[in-house]
């Protein structure tokens, strides 16, 4: 059976030009950047020419981008860096209720050392709203993080129009912009952020590596302290490899945007009309137009997100979903939560996302094979329009 | 994190006994929507104490789908004091072994059936067996 | 012209071997580990198998090892988790003069932090003392790191004995062994530490890749917050490729670990006993017997150590030096410093050092060539035995 | 970080006027070992003012040997006066560049000619042109 991937917002498949690029980094040209000999310029300058294209896929300054180990690492770097750094003008951040875990965990962390953290409410289609974030804004705020497209639910916020906010006031803006690299334009000088997080696994390129901008003079601590890597701002001996990887998908990404941006709008909005066309009781999650072009996400009434999920895969069919026995928690995604589901329907949801290599086959294939699994679970289901059982705990 | 075995598939995908007991001689329901599971059972019991019938409603992961499906099975058959003592740890046991994340899932099944059985004494005006 | 590479304590190729076992997960099994459908489980066993390999080569239990992006993150992730989790019961590190810059830097974020910092001296061999050790410790240490073998002169610190000394006192203890992985015989259990460092490149694996071993009860926070994987501790999608190339590596580097090191040091002691019998006025760093199989490194009077490297880099030869101009600091090497060396002396020095790869042939032509080498620059230089000139500044 | 110019490269392999001047009209010394960088600069000065010979010894990295070699190159047959005008940006030039961080290596050839030059006019009693 062949596989239908629609989880390409988890991760996707390194593209075989990535590849290519790579593989002579692997057992040839080894060497240690940082060192004196021939072996290290060829490392050095795979670097730099790697930087110089995630540079340009983002408008920024070659100087202004820094290698990471992930998304992830760029979120946690962001928030501590520029927390511990800047204590002494004051310990208030602003953040969204709907961020990455990268950045919510990493809040947490932060409170604990005496952070004081603001979580940003959204409406029901995921948008914060400016006026929330003037309200929020004290004299002690020395940091605002705002996603740029939310991983889950696929909306779109209002970047530009944040940072225009934020650095009126002279705070540092740091936006999480894993989801939004390869899928939507992306210029960090025109959007006037100070900080942006990547990740090379969002775009076809390997996973392990990733890159955060930070505008020069932005005053931030090292997250990995260390050897004098990274223009001294993150230890480690580089990644070589992966940021050769890494630079190749962000070229291609760029080069590639438009086309691939239609790409995935003509199949997302087939996969939406022909979901929300056929099955009753379903709704579309998030924004309906300021949405990343590859995301669909569903709530289905009256039954639980894993058992769609094991559904699909039993007929070659990856997604996710966020439920909570698929999140590694109990509670549900805290993004359905923050637009206002109830708990019980978060536990339904299903997200599909549409990459690179999806074909409108693939998605009718896929549309017409939930028809049926929905059907079939819903008859499994205590719950149903009839006898539904609001949120109230039972025996456990 | 869903490493499940085959019979769990297998029973997630062939559940038996899905459905309802229009006339049951006991309903149990234990769960909640916000905790993403629910299971309710039907049980059929006939005048000597014997569990003639069985079958299950859940709202849930593959888990909790599958241990229904598997408990129902356990104890189609057996006497009703021999059905309430079924622990999830027996239908784990019959499904090969689940996640560890997942156990919390089973034990709904042996529950749901607890609280079917309750309710059967209940109905039968048994209140020595009630719990 | 065949080059030589003397750097292997900087990072190695990847093996052969490593990289046939990564290929897959790059364009075919890409999926998210932590996912639901059929992709992922097939990385997810593979990082498992992984931990396994890294476990074993280690004697630790596979639950025990978390990866990590390397070293650094590794030592960064061991000492600011234990200090931050642990501040309430107190504030005061021990660590030694000698550690990795990993390590160092991190401390003096630490102390900007308010922790309270001892570095341990060593003796002219590299050496720390078990009575310094001891007589540092105070009631609110509540981490002691030591490395297991340095990277620059390769003594190798009698880690079973001060583990007991710190673990005695109820202490967390903490050895950075990425130097030793590979080089060593290593058991976490019979060593009695606590927590370990490895990366990954230096065995032959993947750059990009390590692992922190933190044995079961260690209370420690996350350095990177966020997603669930690596039980908790460490978010961020796995480096799945990455991941399964370090496991293999370090398969490959303990069923080989008795013939390896019996290589390294035939090899070494060659270099060593040419260098020291043909060239006048040079000493051997680091300590004669207690040293890593493959590691050499040299003092030569009156020259500078990175005119040495350009030379040994003409002629084909790749190695390193504690230099400062090849440090991208003003100072030369403070582990030089450290045991004991002039400033003007530490400036001359040269680290080789010998890998799996490495031949006697190889060996003999270095030497050689250095003697010519040395003899060439000495005589440019203004400085001699009639003439020494000792560290006073002059005019800038 | 030692991605050095062909030029560089090249007269750091194959240095100009290596050595010492033993009837020297001018000595100059800069740096120390401790950073690293020593340079001894010796110049042999004409009657009319002409730097005839300029020879340097050299305790430092490749830009340091590369420097001094290219900076006694430079002055030769300059006038004294045109020799202390040297800077480093030209030496730095003549070589196709230098990395950043290697550009305090070249500062210390034309300040060790500048102290060489400096060497001389005392030597002469020419105590106007002393700095
Ligand atoms: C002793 C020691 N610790 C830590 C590190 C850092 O390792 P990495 O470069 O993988 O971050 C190194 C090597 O650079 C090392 O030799
Ligand atoms: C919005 C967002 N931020 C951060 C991350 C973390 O990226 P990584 O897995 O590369 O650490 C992800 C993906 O997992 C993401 O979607």
């Amino acid at each position: 059976m062949k596989r239908i991937y629609l989880d390409n917002a988890a991760t996707t498949p390194v593209d075989e030009r990535v590849l290519k690029e790579m593989l002579p980094y692997f057992c040839e040209k080894f060497g240690n950047p940082s060192a004196v000999y021939t072996e290290a310029h060829e490392a050095k300058f795979a670097i730099e020419a790697a930087r110089l294209q995630v540079a340009k896929a983002i408008n920024a300054d070659p100087k202004d981008v820094y290698f990471t180990s992930g998304g992830s690492e760029s979120d946690n770097w962001a928030l501590k860096g520029v927390a511990f750094k800047n204590r002494a003008k004051g310990n208030h951040i602003i953040t969204t209720a709907i961020e990455h875990h990268a950045i919510l965990h990493t809040c947490e962390f932060l409170e604990k050392e005496g952070f004081d953290i603001t979580y940003l409410p959204v409406d029901d289609q995921g948008l914060i709203s400016l006026d929330d974030l003037k309200a929020a804004i004290r004299d002690d705020t020395i940091l605002v993080s705002v996603m740029f497209a939310n991983n889950e639910i696929g909306t779109i916020e209002p970047i530009e129009a944040i940072a225009n906010v934020v650095k009126e006031k002279g705070i540092i803006f740091h936006s999480d912009a894993v989801q939004a690299l390869g899928n939507i334009p992306i210029d960090v000088k025109k959007l006037n952020v100070d900080m942006m997080s990547f990740s090379s696994h969002k775009i076809y390129g390997p996973k392990g590596v990733g890159a955060l901008y930070i505008r020069k003079g932005v005053p931030i601590e090292p997250l990995i302290h260390g050897g004098a890597q990274e223009r001294r701002r993150r230890a480690s001996t580089e990644n070589v490899a992966g940021i050769v990887g890494f630079g190749k998908a962000a070229e291609i990404a760029s080069e590639e945007l438009e086309d691939n941006m239609a790409h995935l709008k003509a199949l997302r909005d087939a996969l939406i009309k022909g979901v929300l066309g056929k099955i009753p009781q379903v709704r579309l999650n998030g924004h309906p137009v300021k949405r990343l072009p590859g995301n669909a996400n569903f709530c289905f009434d009256y039954i639980e997100g894993e058992s769609i999920l094991l559904s699909l895969d039993l007929i070659g069919v990856a997604g996710s979903s966020g439920s909570a026995c698929t999140s590694g928690s109990l509670d549900p995604s805290h993004v359905l939560l923050a637009i206002g589901l109830p708990a019980g329907v978060a536990h339904g949801s299903l997200r599909l996302t549409i990459g690179r290599h999806t074909t409108m086959d693939e998605i009718h294939y896929v549309v017409d094979n939930l028809v049926e699994i929905i059907e079939r679970l819903r008859k499994m289901s205590p719950i149903d329009a009839q006898s539904p059982i609001d949120d109230a705990v039972y025996h456990h | 994190m869903m490493e499940y075995t085959d019979k769990v598939m297998h029973e997630f995908q062939n559940p038996k006994n899905v459905g309802e007991i229009p006339d049951a001689d006991g309903i149990g329901e234990v769960g909640s929507p916000a905790c993403g599971d629910i299971m309710r059972m039907y049980l059929k019991i006939s005048d000597d104490g014997i569990v003639e019938d069985a079958k299950f409603k859940t709202f849930g992961c593959g888990a909790a789908i599958a241990t229904s499906s598997k408990a129902t099975e356990m104890i189609k058959g057996r006497t009703v004091e021999e059905a309430a003592k079924l622990t999830n740890s027996e239908v784990v046991e019959e499904l090969d072994g689940l996640p560890t994340e997942k156990i919390h899932c089973s034990v709904l099944a042996a529950q749901a059936i607890g609280a079917a059985i309750e309710d059967y004494h209940k109905r039968k005006g048994d209140h020595s067996k009630q719990q």
